[in-house]
């Protein structure tokens, strides 16, 4: 049992929900104060080395950083409370790159309320989504914090990775980012996947080239530490913790017949989440190996009108879970509990003492998405 | 061993032609009129700055596999050889400044066509628009279009910033390219013909 | 006289119209070793060519500074490319206006202009950056200097000419001091030139040291910034490669002079590719690491002058 | 004897500015004016010290005129008038007494701004403590050399000791390394009015400098006085130039900038004491005289720029510019920074040439001395241009101003054009190193650097000064003019609310040399231990306290004020009775 984070009026735990809100996380608290000598720096919200828009308020007396504020710039108004089948394209374009977790959470929220239960090939397609997902992510994320250190060849070949996962997710699901592809109960799948083995090589090969190198792993080691046993994705994996959707979550089951074996390492620091993600590529890719995916219709029944659930997934970045009360077809409530909003939090307690050029490592380190963070369900 | 011989073994991956587009990044074609469209792009014939790309009008549309979908309707020779965009993302899902990022990934390679990132507007030829007009970023687009020098272009990315797509409002542009999000290569054929090449 | 003013034209004009091609020749290798087609060897020649035609944006109430002293930065380099061999093994028309220290002195005039016109803009982004290379400063101005009076100390003048024919003999080139001071000197290269393991530009402002000189021009001081830097580049390098790494080869004479332009083309190709394999392999040091990197260049150009004085005893 | 007349003249000048202050500043820098006139007919007779002459009039001259439009405070013009009326008596003195004199009635003013201002008190009774420490150092000196030569006047002396005890004893005044912990020039600055700093900073350094080459020629060269001498000095240099880097006060930075330039001028000092040959120690002298007009002029110019600055922290200050004070403060740092052409940038050269031709002469293990020495001072002109690039961006250009003052900017702006063109003229100073070539320098323009016949280098600061700005004119024909449009600052999309700090400008290199700097990260900021020794050095000024309790308890054991007051009845005294004499 663990906590995982206020989804609306409830506070998240890995087994239930409670009413109210979630105690704070001792890990997490920083003293607010503003030094004497400082002065805020303001970063962002558009700027080269943000790949989204987001202000970031630096309390600096000159590169050290004594205080972090992140500020989300971009705020989006969702109308998610209207039929399903329109909420859900909403749902999709919340965040893109966690679309399939994103979708797949709340259509499991829904599911849940309306006590659909949608048939197993299903479920394995969507360990697919979420799987494939997590790739591209993990690999987006090693390619920025690569690029951070000016290490060109390694980050042209992760690009070149990302453009094939991207390939590979077009050609079965017929959308680069799991748009219009899932639905209640259902699936659009075009085709078996194929061409895996290729990228499974590749990547092992550039893996360990860029833990190789010294210079680069010098730059993440002891950067951002954070330790927090109530943490999530790979924050908590890397401080050791074996915190995970897959492991506790709605697909679990299914994960461990799949023989799913969670990822971590000792550190806590960038270099560590670097490290989980990097083997998370691979166990991913051991995954989907095991898995044979057809193209099938289906056609799913409700049980209620009416209900409310939640679906909770492991996105790329940690926990993601949905409360969605729903009435027939109608949405009438939606809480989202985003992993970002953790991240967000970790890295401003993580970000402080260190200095301005251990920023983009940091930062990067987390993967964090604005999108997700700034919306409001209406 | 070292990187270096590492990138050499790998050889050059830059594609000469355009492979793999995802289906549902090209136009649709179809007839009729569809009422159930989320965005209103098929009030008029299909409206690819509207279009989501959702699949709802399917299979009274479906995409034809044409790619190039961007209209452009100011060229600045100038940029032929020398081209620096400045994405700024006013309010997007993410997947456009993903998919903006891919361009310059070893199989499209932007940078052999001269076209290349920039951290500052100032450096700018193009400010690359992605995702609707949040009201945070209205500020911040201002002064990014303020900021660059002419001649300059707008570059809308994606129909969110094109029209607003499900969310809101898009900005005006020079350049637009449709998608939700558009591929790399419709990407780079818009850049191109931006330009006045094509 | 004559033959020495055309001499010093070819000079001049070799360093200056082709020190953009060396960045770009690097430019596209490294492209094509990171999997790509890449750019143009020409697209530094086209990035100034389009910014030369573009606007100015004048940050509010930046003033003259902000708008002419690059033109003076340039102007700065143009000098220094009269005074040291880049291109020519012997003097030419006005090399006695600095010596090898002058020399040294100038660059650090033209680095002394580039801050201030950059802290003009008035941006947090630049003082940033400015910050950065301010504190660097004092390793590399004094390894800069320690490293031309290894020249000096060998010859008993601080002239690089003389320098670069003593070299010419093995039992000098293969002198402790001189593997040394050229060790130095390559090392501070790498710094001055923004190159890894000590700097590279990217897109990330957080990480910009040098780049940040450079980030609220527009148009066509930029152009001339940006040209600028190549011809820093050019000179620099060029000083390693005669005086230091590669002392050979060099023609004399007014057609001799044409001649050196296309020997230092094929120099130049030898220094790119061991730049190359550097960019290609190595990451960005930690900031503060940048200050070992230096202090083991001013430890090892020291040393190379003790070698030389002491060596006689 | 007119010169005599002059220094009367400027006793009744700082009579006259009791009550009218403005007339006596206006007929001061007439009175200088007719100092530079006595200076070159000085050095026209190939008396080095005639630039002393020179260059304390140029200070004055420029100093006074700007206190004309400056001075606000009611005992200002008096101090200010005798402190230059003090410097006056030293640079024409003909004997050791009259010298000192001068020498103590010139630090009166110092010794005023500390004693007003009481809040400091142990700062000011080290300062008190080491300017006699000091004194007695120089006294002891000149007693002994006229033990030995039995006159009082200026004279060939026959060992070095007196020159040790006098090096010493201006060390200490010139806050040189390491008495630069006893931050008495960075404090005495710092709470001096611009312009009396002006004249503290650059012509206190000037005179001790002055008696220290005049002690320097008249006594017995050594090798090992030379060679300490320029350790010690390349040190100063140093630290004196990294606290400058990371100091905040708008004075004390430019206080500390002068420790630095002290330091190197004390290296070559002691490279001319330690005489490698007659060339070199030629050329080295001549760097000296340099050197001092150097720093001298564009530090006049500096303190006179502060006087445009309201406020002491550099990150809080306000500041009155203008395109003059811009232009001329860029001109004053950029020679600061020891960069062609301009005056301090020849120096700079001349000074790192003749320590690697000194190090060629002496090809022995000796030669380690003057390698390291030049290396450190390059290190310390790398911190100095940080250092004035700090002072110039957050005073000037960083900085948007609240207003302008035309006509203190313009006084700025001429020191700052006159240290750009004397860098050219300064080849004047080196007229036996004069030459030319066939290569576009003709005979007249090169100056170059030699340790015997032949050249070891050479630099032509007049082809620099001409051809950078017809480069800048060809290349601005070549390209065009650009084409402008005024935009805001790209601060990422937002407005800058927080402008970026001086504090933080230097907090790099608090970090990166935690070490030397003995930083410290606080969780509200960070402090430096800047005075390393400052312990040490209180330590040692209350034990030499308590000591000359023992003789002149009379005094120290009282209140500071009435040192003072003794101090300048005391000098009062001595000048009349000098100026009858």
């Amino acid at each position: 049992m663990r906590m995982i984070g206020q989804l609306g009026e409830f506070c998240l735990y890995s087994d239930r929900i409670e009413k109210g809100i979630c105690p704070e996380r001792e890990t997490l608290k920083k003293e607010n104060y503003r030094s004497i000598q400082g002065f805020t720096f303001a970063y962002g919200p558009s700027a080269g080395g943000l790949l989204e828009s987001v202000g970031i308020d630096l309390d600096t007396f000159g590169e050290y950083i004594s205080d972090v504020k992140v500020i989300p710039y971009k705020i989006r108004k969702v109308r998610v409370k209207s039929i399903i089948d329109n909420s859900i394209l909403y749902v999709e374009r919340i965040n893109g790159s966690f679309s399939a977790s994103h979708t797949i959470s709340f259509i499991t929220a829904i599911e849940e309320g309306l006590g659909i239960e949608p048939p197993y090939e299903v479920k394995i397609g969507r360990i697919v989504e979420m799987e494939l997902e997590r790739i591209r992510n993990h690999l987006i994320v090693m390619q920025r914090v690569v690029e951070a250190a000016g290490f060109s060849v390694p980050s042209f070949q992760l690009l070149y990775l990302i453009e094939k996962v991207n390939r590979v997710i077009a050609k079965s699901f017929g959308h680069r980012y799991f748009y219009g592809v899932n639905g209640l109960g259902s699936l659009r799948f075009y085709e078996e996947i194929k061409s895996l083995e290729e990228i499974k090589k590749e990547y092992k090969e550039i893996y360990r080239g860029i833990i190789d190198n010294r210079i680069f792993i010098d730059r993440l080691q002891s950067n951002g530490v954070i330790v927090d046993k109530e943490g999530i994705g790979p924050v908590a994996r890397s401080a050791s913790f074996k915190n995970d959707a897959r492991n506790d979550g709605n697909y679990a089951e299914i994960y461990k017949e799949l023989g799913f074996s969670t990822v971590t390492y000792d550190e806590g620091d960038a270099f560590g989440r670097f490290i989980v993600r990097g083997e998370e590529v691979e166990e991913s890719l051991r995954i989907l190996s095991s898995i044979n995916l057809h193209s099938v219709e289906y056609e799913s029944k409700k049980r209620n009108n009416e209900g409310e659930g939640i679906g909770r997934v492991e996105s790329p970045s940690g926990d993601l879970a949905y409360y969605v009360k729903v009435n027939e077809n109608i949405i009438k409530e939606v809480y989202l509990f985003a992993p970002s909003s953790y991240n967000i939090l970790a890295f401003s307690s993580s970000m402080v003492k260190n200095i301005f050029t251990d920023f983009p490592f940091n930062w990067e380190s987390f993967g964090i998405w604005l999108s997700e963070v700034g919306v409001i369900f209406e | 061993m070292s990187w270096f011989l590492k990138g050499i073994r790998k050889g050059i991956k830059t594609e000469k032609e355009v492979k793999e587009i995802a289906p549902w990044a090209t136009s649709l074609i179809g007839n009729g009129k569809f009422d159930d469209c989320p965005t209103k792009a098929l009030d008029n014939g299909w409206n690819s700055g509207k279009c989501i790309f959702c699949r709802k009008c399917y299979p009274n549309y479906s995409p034809s596999g044409d790619y190039r979908m961007g209209s452009v309707t100011r060229r600045v020779p100038l940029f032929k050889r020398s081209f620096y965009l400045y994405p700024i993302d006013t309010g997007s899902c993410g997947s456009c400044n993903v998919e903006l990022k891919l361009i310059s990934s070893p199989q499209y390679d932007m940078t052999r066509f001269g076209i290349f990132f920039t951290n500052t507007p100032r450096h700018a030829d193009a400010l690359v628009v992605m995702g609707v007009l949040t009201d945070g970023m209205e500020d911040a687009f201002r002064r990014a279009f303020d900021a660059m020098p002419n001649p300059k272009l707008v570059i809308a990315l994606g129909s969110c910033a094109i029209s607003g797509g499900l969310f809101g409002k898009g900005v005006k542009a020079d350049v637009i390219i449709p998608g939700c999000p558009p591929s790399p290569p419709t990407i780079i054929d818009a850049i191109l013909r931006a330009r006045g090449e094509k | 006289m004559i033959s020495q003013i055309v001499e010093a034209i070819v000079q001049v004009l070799g360093s200056f119209l082709l020190a953009p091609l060396y960045v770009g020749i690097l430019d596209k290798l490294k492209g094509m070793v990171s999997s790509r087609k890449a750019q143009s060897v020409f697209q530094p020649y086209y990035d100034i060519f389009k910014l030369l035609r573009k606007e100015t944006i004048l940050p509010n109430s930046s003033g003259l500074i902000f708008l002419y002293t690059p033109y003076f930065v340039l102007a700065t380099y143009i000098l220094i490319s009269f005074v040291i061999p880049v291109v020519y093994p012997e003097p030419v028309f006005f090399t006695p206006v600095v010596d090898f220290l002058g020399g040294a002195l100038l660059f650090s005039l033209a680095a002394f202009l580039k801050t201030i016109e950059a802290m003009e803009s008035k941006s947090n982004l630049v003082a940033l950056g400015v910050s950065r290379v301010m504190s660097f400063n004092f390793l590399g101005e004094a390894t800069l200097i320690t490293v031309f009076f290894a020249v000096a100390l060998s010859t008993g003048t601080n002239n690089p000419y003389v320098e670069s024919h003593f070299v010419l003999n093995p039992s000098n080139y293969l002198a402790l001091d001189h593997v040394l001071a050229s060790v130095s000197f390559f090392m501070l290269w790498l710094f001055e030139t923004g190159k890894l393991p000590v700097e590279s530009s990217g897109l990330n402002e957080l990480g910009m040291i040098d780049d940040s000189l450079t980030y609220e021009y527009s148009g066509k001081p930029l152009a001339i910034l940006k040209w600028g830097s190549y011809l820093k580049a050019y000179l620099l390098g060029s000083v390693l490669l005669n005086v230091f790494f590669l002392p050979w080869g060099l023609f004399t004479g007014v057609l001799g002079s044409i001649i050196d332009v296309g020997v230092m083309f094929l120099k130049w190709l030898l220094l790119i590719s061991i730049v190359l394999i550097l960019e290609t392999s190595l990451a960005k040091f930690r900031l503060f690491k940048v200050q070992d990197f230096l202090a083991v260049a001013l430890v090892l150009s020291v040393i190379s002058l003790f070698f030389s004085v002491v060596g006689y005893v | 004897m007119i010169i005599e007349y002059l220094i009367i003249f400027t006793l009744v000048l700082a009579l006259i500015s009791v009550k009218w202050k403005r007339i006596a500043y206006a007929l001061l820098s007439l009175d200088s004016l007719f100092f530079i006139w006595f200076g070159i007919n000085q050095f026209s007779l190939l008396n080095y010290l005639g630039v002393f002459s020179i260059v304390g009039g140029f200070v004055w001259f420029f100093s006074s005129l700007f206190s004309i439009f400056y001075d606000h405070e009611k005992w200002l013009a008096p101090s200010f008038i005798t402190s230059i009326l003090g410097m006056q008596i030293a640079l024409i003195s003909s004997t050791y007494l009259q010298f000192l004199a001068g020498y103590e009635i010139m630090t009166i003013p110092a010794y005023f701004a500390i004693g007003v201002n009481r809040l400091m008190k142990s700062p000011a009774f080290t300062f008190m403590a080491f300017g006699e420490f000091s004194t007695v150092l120089v006294l002891v000196g000149f007693l002994d050399a006229y033990l030995q030569t039995g006159s009082l006047y200026f004279q060939h002396v026959f060992t070095y000791l007196p020159l040790v005890l006098v090096s010493f004893g201006f060390m200490i005044k010139m806050g040189i390394f390491p008495f630069l912990v006893t931050e008495w020039l960075p404090i005495a600055h710092g709470s001096a009015p611009s312009n009396l700093s002006a004249i503290l900073s650059a012509s206190m350094t000037l005179i001790a400098v002055y008696g220290l080459t005049r002690m320097a020629i008249l006594s017995p060269s050594d090798i090992f006085l030379g060679l300490l001498l320029m350790a010690i000095g390349a040190f100063s240099t140093l630290f004196g130039s990294l606290y400058s880097y990371v100091n905040e006060h708008v004075k004390g930075l430019l206080a500390f900038s002068t420790v630095e330039n002290d330091g190197a001028i004390l290296a070559s000092i002691g490279l001319y004491i330690s005489y490698p040959n007659h060339v070199l120690s030629l050329f080295a002298l001549a760097t000296v005289t340099l050197f001092v007009s150097a720093h001298s002029l564009a530090k006049t110019g500096l303190f006179l720029s502060t006087g445009l600055i309201q406020g002491e922290s550099i990150s809080s200050s306000n500041t009155l510019k203008d395109t003059f004070s811009v232009v001329g403060v860029v001109l004053l740092t950029s020679s600061m920074s020891g960069l062609l052409p301009t005056l301090g940038g020849v120096a700079t050269w001349a000074l790192l040439e003749s320590l690697f031709m000194d190090a060629f002469v002496l090809h022995s293990v000796l030669s380690i001395i003057p390698i390291l020495v030049g290396t450190i001072i390059a290190m310390g002109e790398g911190f100095a241009t940080a250092a004035m690039i700090k002072y110039v961006s957050f005073t000037q250009i960083f900085k948007t101003s609240y207003g302008k003052d035309i006509r203190k900017s313009a006084i700025v702006l001429t020191v700052g054009v006159l240290v750009l063109i004397a860098g050219s003229l300064s080849i004047f100073l080196f007229p036996s190193f004069i030459s030319g070539t066939n290569l576009g320098v003709p005979p007249g323009f090169l100056l170059s650097s030699r340790f015997s016949s032949s050249a070891f280098g050479g630099i032509a600061p007049f082809f620099i000064l001409f051809l950078i700005p017809f480069f800048s004119l060809l290349l601005i024909l070549v390209f065009g003019k650009p084409k402008t449009r005024t935009a805001e600052v790209w601060n990422n999309g937002r407005e800058i609310k927080d402008k970026y700090t001086s504090f933080a400008y230097s907090n790099n290199i608090r970090l990166m040399l935690r070490k030397l700097l003995r930083t410290k990260v606080l969780i509200n900021g960070v402090e430096i231990a800047e005075d390393i020794f400052w312990i040490a050095m209180l330590k040692i000024s209350r034990s030499y306290i308590k000591f000359s309790k023992l003789i002149a308890t009379a005094y120290m054991n009282s209140d500071l004020r009435i040192y003072m007051v003794y101090m300048i009845i005391a000098f009062i005294v001595v000048v009349l009775l000098v100026v009858v004499i």
